[in-house]
């Protein structure tokens, strides 16, 4: 069942053309990665899906639905988005893993620990100043943070660079086990490959904002990916 | 018994040479190029030739029987060019004249209303043009701080009010904190003024009065009277503003506006 | 003569509707939770009370035949709270009335000097304290925004600023930019102001002498001599806090001190 | 000929003891890599040796003369650090290139083409707003920034992370190229052991704010890493 649909997604990043006419149809439940070299249109299509900008034309549905047409704060809680930048708010980490929840009013049912456990991290950060963390500190509480709206898509912007090298095949796993465990759908902007074929069940490899390719992981050739 | 030490005439001799000082002044920000020079001495020539007419028109409408016939214009008018110059502060944010004038206008009217109903501005032009010249003038300097404070935390924090509104933030929530910040920013300058009255700042219509020669406990009871409403009208215009800004920073669909 | 048009017992009265109005606009700052609703009452009463002190001061003062005498002292006083004042605006910065008081005391003496020696302000109290009550407060709301506005783009461009250091910038190149932003943008009041003289903005003692009585073109006269003055003083405050702020900004080892 | 001698270099950020007594010697003309997990000093000590952070006890010689002696100004032209996150300058990446050289007064030596190509970058970036970069072309007009200063000792932290993969080879290669060339001295921190292997003559093991062990590269043991 595909959870996700882009058909024919174009967009202009000022004058650069970001997105030429991008399809792509996403399994409920499957992990994606989408690799391709800078400025191949990987996190342009990551923030259209999450809506926080607008194709200039074509359409992606979510569970059938157009998201030109939904609620966006309704989307972005299904939807998730970890961008590349970690950006810390203001205060502990625990407050902002109970952001997302605080603001959809269940911050009640929001299990910090757990979603620290989840995202790679000791439930003992909690209580830290966020902005005070290393760069893979930070890169954990925010995927942690998006675990915590409990969604149903996880849109992942290189979710292991500058991750401590030994810590990141570590992230992979947990991602790949609360993910099976959920039926997440996952999509996986990467630039390292191997790490694709790790993650992936299935590859697109994007370049000059189109897909170029979709294969499952298996038959993925190192060769073709740029 | 105008209050003033000279003549019309001598008074012209000081002027010129209050703007060699001037001269000397912007010499100065020109050499550290802090690029205000050339609106500087525009605003400066601007405000002059203005006040001078002005204050013809003033000289006529207060001899004028029926002056509050073309009074309500001079009211619109300040209110509309206050949110015209206000809006030039706004940085790159297009159309926000739509948001300064109506926030100065709303702030600027609730104050003068409270002053007229309360008996502290009798229905004399000599009153009525001071005083609404005032409560406009510094509603449109806070609109000013106000919106030049937010647009500029919206450029800084970009990835941080898209952090917000990943994790599910409507625009509101994701600008509160920087909204408050910036009403906050731009209501020192009067905080500022309030502590340290009588200290260090004899406020400007106080120090005309006393100039002018009135017993300077009756002249501070007005001014506090004065300040009170100039500052309320403050408030009021920050918080409309800020709040009015929402629908110029963001889009229909809750994303960051794309001049930002 | 007073040009005030009520007695002193009427004026309590005006003055309590007045507070029940600025309570309603500092409830309106709380629900919005802007964070300034105490510091503003605080303000008020202490800015009212000293006014009245200052007033009751200034009554004996105009009467008093050697008031040469301890005026001095109170120059001296005004610039020293303004620096201390000003100083509380610079967010974490550690002792920054060293920077604030020499820069509002030169701004503002300088200024006091030219009206002085030009014949624009004899040498009378009902003179004398309140033009430098105005050149004192001026400069120190542009030095509380200069350096509020600096520190703010201290602790958001630090990686900036370690870029340019690492590449080999002092640090007067590294800052220069921020300092002119700052100092600009603290100058915007007064050149909004300016530009809206006579059009909305009437300034507050050109209002007092014409409340007063005072014909309105010698009052305009008046009132431009005053305002290119104050503003004088403003710019030569913000570049000597900003040139000033270097030292506390940065270590002698030319390192971005590390409070920021 | 040591080139920079670090002896029991101590310093706390904040709370925590980011140099425990460090010492480290590296020789003129040397390719070193301090590898180590987050937290252990790497970061931190690269920037006391350009003297943007002082020790707080210990010293730092450069050719023999404590830096705490020297003008910093002086210093960070010949030790020139080029930070993890690469921030971008206002203007155009030839304005940035060009911004060291201009201060020290030397912008006619400077060619602006051939830093960028140094640095593995197209000379026909040069009039491109350095800020619209992607990521990884941000690193490398970082690279070419500083080495418009001609420095004697490069100090880089992380160089090729958000690098597209198949230009980081290339990019490595490039460092080396010059560093070769102009003998000089250049001090590398990465997560990646495989990088450090290739690119490094030794490799300093950081752990705790202290060097666990200094080895050449050939004798380097993975499981020693960390």
């Amino acid at each position: 069942m595909s959870i996700l649909t882009i058909k024919k997604a174009k967009k202009m990043l000022g004058d650069a053309r970001a997105l030429r006419g991008l399809s792509l149809d996403l399994e409920k439940g499957e992990i994606i990665s989408l690799v391709g070299p800078s400025g191949s249109g990987k996190t342009t299509l990551l923030r259209s899906m999450n809506r926080l900008i607008e194709l200039d034309s074509g359409s992606i549905l979510f569970q059938g639905e157009n998201i030109a047409d939904m609620d966006p704060v309704a989307l972005r809680r299904k939807v998730v988005l970890v961008p590349q930048e970690s950006v810390m708010l203001q205060g502990t980490v625990k407050e902002n893993v109970q952001y997302g929840p605080k603001l959809a009013g269940a911050v009640g049912k929001c299990d910090v620990g757990r979603c620290l456990r989840d995202a790679g991290l000791s439930p003992k950060f909690a209580g830290k100043d966020a902005e005070k963390l290393s760069g893979g500190e930070k890169k954990r509480v925010a995927l942690a943070r998006a675990l915590a709206l409990h969604p149903e898509v996880l849109l992942l912007d290189e979710p292991t660079v500058g991750v401590d090298p030994k810590k990141v095949e570590r992230m992979e796993g947990t991602i790949l086990k609360f993910a099976r465990e959920k039926g997440l759908t996952v999509v996986w902007v990467t630039h390292d490959v191997p790490q694709a074929l790790r993650v992936s069940d299935r590859i697109a490899n994007l370049k000059k904002g189109v897909v170029k390719e979709v294969t499952n992981a298996s038959e993925f050739r190192w060769e073709g990916a740029y | 018994m105008t209050g003033i030490p000279y003549t019309w005439e001598e008074g012209l001799v000081i002027m010129g040479i209050m703007m060699v000082m001037l001269v000397i002044a912007i010499g100065l920000s020109v050499w550290k190029k802090i690029g205000i020079a050339r609106e500087y001495t525009y605003a400066m020539i601007r405000g002059g030739l203005q006040l001078f007419a002005a204050a013809t028109l003033l000289y006529f409408l207060f001899e004028f029987e029926y002056w509050y016939y073309p009074i309500w214009l001079l009211l619109i008018a300040m209110a509309l060019m206050g949110g015209y110059t206000s809006a030039r502060r706004a940085g790159k944010m297009p159309k926000a004249y739509r948001i300064t004038t109506p926030s100065i206008l709303v702030g600027g009217t609730v104050v003068l209303i409270v002053l007229r109903v309360s008996g502290a501005m009798p229905f004399k032009p000599q009153f009525v043009i001071p005083l609404a010249g005032m409560v406009f003038g510094n509603a449109m300097t806070i609109c000013s701080l106000a919106l030049n404070r937010l647009t500029r935390e919206f450029e800084t924090n970009k990835p941080t009010l898209e952090t917000m509104l990943s994790l599910g933030a409507t625009p509101k929530e994701a600008m509160e904190e920087y909204g408050r910040m910036s009403i906050k920013a731009a209501l020192i300058p009067n905080i500022d003024s309030l502590k340290t009255l009588g200290i260090i700042f004899i406020p400007g219509s106080m120090a005309g009065l006393l100039i002018a020669g009135t017993n300077p406990i009756l002249a501070a009871e007005y001014q506090i009277i004065v300040y009170l409403m100039v500052i309320g009208g403050g408030i009021i215009t920050s918080i409309m503003v800020i709040a009015l800004s929402r629908r110029l920073l963001f889009t229909k669909a809750q994303q960051i506006a794309e001049w930002v």
